[in-house]
């Protein structure tokens, strides 16, 4: 369960938000919405504890996710808008360094698994400066496939995909929410996740 | 814990070894800067033989230095530097995983290289070994005290020329003691003293500054 | 307390260490000195600039409420 | 939180702080012109000449203030600083901030009368003696704080990792001293010691603690000065802002 009390942003000498509060359950997704700048990834990143609220908390199953730590972080999947992938590794070699560094134990065959469930199998061993925009952002999606996080955290998700990837990660989202799982996430397109409630979140 | 510390460090060394344009350039700075200073004192051998326990070991620093503002620069532009804050471990393991990295591209070759660089200023047999061990030694130090301001000017404009501004007096420290351990070895000194110092330093700098670098790091990253 | 000095010409010369010290004191001063100036000048362009601004927004929103 | 402690946090808010400095600087600044006129004449008009050194000593009545005060400030600097990463106050970077150039100032007042100083007693703008290397760091140490805090557009991340830098620097400046103080006795010949301290005279004494009380006084009123004006540039937007702005134009 995760929740926000009275939250607050503060950028530079501009307020972008202030009094924002949401609750999400198993199951749940919060659907942000608004316009450029007004927030959106600041939040996100507010719930990722990576910038902390000008006021008010957030709180994962009851406590505050400052004094969680390590323990709200194991749970957590954020995926922003940088990809977070590197240029000169091969996709292969993205996927199990990034599960390494996240604690994971990822064997060859579940991360060529996650690859063709992105369909990238065929180029797992292809430096991933030779890939488009979209097959790299299919790379960082990857880790989604593999990753049992309880609670995602997706900035602009399907920007670069085609249509079929995004039928395909909105079914992704929807499997996740289904097994009991958290989703907060913005995006520009009008997406239709297949299952689970979606709230929604906009900010002016 | 081990585990998560060479993880990091195996993945930035594989990043290097595909990049190794950076690693020689480094090396390459060093050896110019060693080999001009001879052209510019003059080449009495007396004079020089003096004057390169400080040479090497400025020249090191300098080299270090260089190698700095891409310590957690090109982490910080792909996104990945946020995955390794929000990796469920502490964030100082990382960051000594990565600094040792560093060290292994970065500190280790400059200290095999000295003593090669020793022979142009007519050290003996046992100043170039007093050489190579204080740097590899004290190297680890400059990369884990360098790894604090590279993290502070994380994508500050000018951020190159401000490392050096708030990292330099920080190495002094180190300088004095690796420069010293050589010093004492060519003037018949015993240069344990210096050394056992030197070691404390390097502690210093890997085990404690990292913690400096991950609140850094956090501060940057807000 | 006696006056230490004889003459004013001696306080100058002050044993003939007269450029040293009088380049401290006179180094010193000039900082203690500026220093205030340079801190009471930022503040007023500070203050003047708050001004426009404030200046400017008031001009913005009483031409909102005219429209 | 007990009662004390939020007592302490109402006037750690910019907004309380900011007519209490106000109120605070001119008496400040009255303090430091008495103890600096009071030094002054006791130092250059009444205090006897120093037997080794002749009237050039005189120069002791800047030079130490100015050495204290540089490395006092660095310490209130870097307590300013973990309080404002302990307690996350928004007053703490700003007094960081505003310190920084007095303390700079006073680092490069010290090196300037110590070469001065240098010069007719051991012949010499400069020698690399562990006192003098150690003052020349601390100055760039202020530097790349005040480098850092001018590179970085954002005040709170300002205040935060200029806060870091500090506590760095604070915990380092006893290794660099201790480094420099070792090398210095090292590499020392039979070439000038500088540590004789000659018995001070009483008077000289007196000048030189009414000196310090001014340097002392003079700073804390220059500080406070440099941190109302940053807290009006940081806090523009709020009323309490307008409101004091619209009151300096009424007078």
């Amino acid at each position: 369960m995760l929740e926000a009390f009275d939250l607050e942003c503060i950028r530079g000498e501009r307020r972008l938000f202030a009094g924002v509060d949401f609750r999400l359950e198993g199951g749940e997704m919060l659907f942000l919405q608004g316009k450029n700048g007004s927030g959106k990834t600041t939040l996100l990143r507010m719930i990722c504890g990576l910038t902390p609220p000008a006021a008010g908390e957030i709180r994962w199953q009851g406590a505050a996710i400052g004094r969680l730590g390590e323990d709200y972080r194991e749970v957590l999947c954020y995926l922003g808008h940088l990809n977070a992938i590197k240029e000169e590794l091969t996709p292969l070699e993205n996927l199990t360094a990034s599960a390494k560094l996240a604690g994971e134990t990822l064997t060859e065959d579940e991360a060529l698994d996650a690859l063709e469930a992105v369909g990238l199998l065929g180029r797992e061993d292809l430096p991933c400066k030779y890939l488009s925009q979209g097959q790299k952002r299919r790379v960082a999606l990857s880790r989604l496939v593999h990753e049992k996080r309880a609670l995602w955290v997706l900035d602009e998700p399907f920007v670069a995909l085609d249509v079929a990837a995004v039928a395909w990660l909105a079914g992704l989202i929807g499997a996740h929410l289904q097994r009991g799982g958290l989703a907060v996430l913005t995006t520009h397109q009008a997406v239709d996740i297949p299952a689970g409630a979606v709230k929604e979140l906009k900010l002016s | 814990m081990i585990g998560s510390v060479g993880a990091v460090a195996a993945r930035d060394l594989k990043l290097a070894m595909r990049r190794q344009a950076d690693l020689v350039s480094v090396l390459f700075f060093f050896i110019i800067v060693a080999s001009l200073f001879p052209l510019g004192v003059g080449p009495e051998p007396q004079l020089l033989k003096k004057l390169a326990p400080g040479v090497l070991w400025v020249g090191a620093l300098l080299a270090t230095m260089l190698s700095l503002p891409r310590l957690f620069a090109d982490d910080y532009r792909d996104g990945t530097l946020e995955q390794l804050v929000l990796a469920p471990q502490p964030l100082g393991l990382t960051v000594i995983g990565k600094v040792v990295a560093h060290w292994l591209v970065s500190g280790l070759p400059l200290a095999l290289l000295a003593p090669v660089l020793g022979l142009q200023f007519d050290l003996e047999t046992d100043a170039l070994l007093i050489l190579t061990v204080s740097l590899l030694i004290g190297t680890p130090a400059l990369s884990g005290i360098g790894a604090v301001g590279a993290a502070l000017t994380l994508g500050l404009r000018g951020g190159g020329v401000l490392v050096s501004l708030l990292v330099l007096p920080l190495y002094i420290p180190v300088l004095i003691f690796g420069a010293g351990a050589v010093d004492a070895t060519v003037t018949g000194m015993g240069a344990e003293a210096h050394l056992s110092i030197l070691g404390a330093l390097a502690i210093g700098g890997v085990f404690f500054a990292p913690w400096a670098t991950a609140a850094a790091l956090r501060i940057s990253l807000e | 307390m006696n006056i230490h000095w004889s003459s004013f010409s001696d306080f100058l010369a002050m044993g003939g260490y007269g450029l040293y010290v009088w380049g401290s004191f006179g180094v010193t001063a000039l900082v203690l000195i500026a220093e205030p100036i340079v801190a009471v000048r930022n503040r007023k362009a500070l203050i003047a600039r708050l001004k426009r601004q404030a200046r400017a927004e008031r001009g913005n929103n009483g031409s909102n409420k005219e429209q | 939180m007990n009662n004390r402690l939020i007592n302490w946090f109402k006037y750690a808010s910019p907004q309380s702080f900011y007519p209490l400095a106000g109120k605070m600087i001119p008496w400040f600044a009255a303090a430091g012109a008495v103890f600096g006129i009071a030094g002054l004449w006791i130092g250059m008009a009444v205090a006897p000449t120093d037997f080794q050194q002749g009237e050039g000593y005189r120069i002791i009545f800047i030079h130490v203030p100015a050495s204290w005060m540089s490395m006092f400030i660095y310490l209130v600097m870097a307590f300013w600083a973990a309080l404002g990463l302990a307690y996350n106050t928004r007053l703490s970077g700003m007094m960081a901030q505003a310190l920084a150039p007095t303390g700079a100032l006073m680092a490069f007042l010290s090196l300037w009368t110590g070469a001065l100083w240098g010069k007719p007693m051991w012949g010499t703008w400069w020698v690399w003696d562990a006192r003098l290397t150690s003052e020349l760091i601390l100055l760039f140490l202020y530097i790349g704080f005040i480098a850092l805090q001018a590179a970085i557009d954002d005040p709170r991340r300002a205040d935060k990792a200029g806060a870091v830098l500090a506590l760095v620097g604070v915990v380092n400046i006893p290794i660099i001293y201790f480094s420099v103080k070792w090398w210095n006795t090292l590499h020392q010949g039979a070439s000038v010691s500088l540590n004789r301290a000659p018995a001070m005279a009483s008077l000289m004494l007196w000048g030189m603690l009414l000196m310090a009380l001014a340097f002392w006084m003079y700073s804390i009123a220059i500080a406070l000065y440099r941190a109302r004006t940053i807290m009006l540039e940081r806090e523009r937007g709020t009323e309490w802002v307008k409101e004091t702005l619209a009151a300096e134009g009424a007078k």
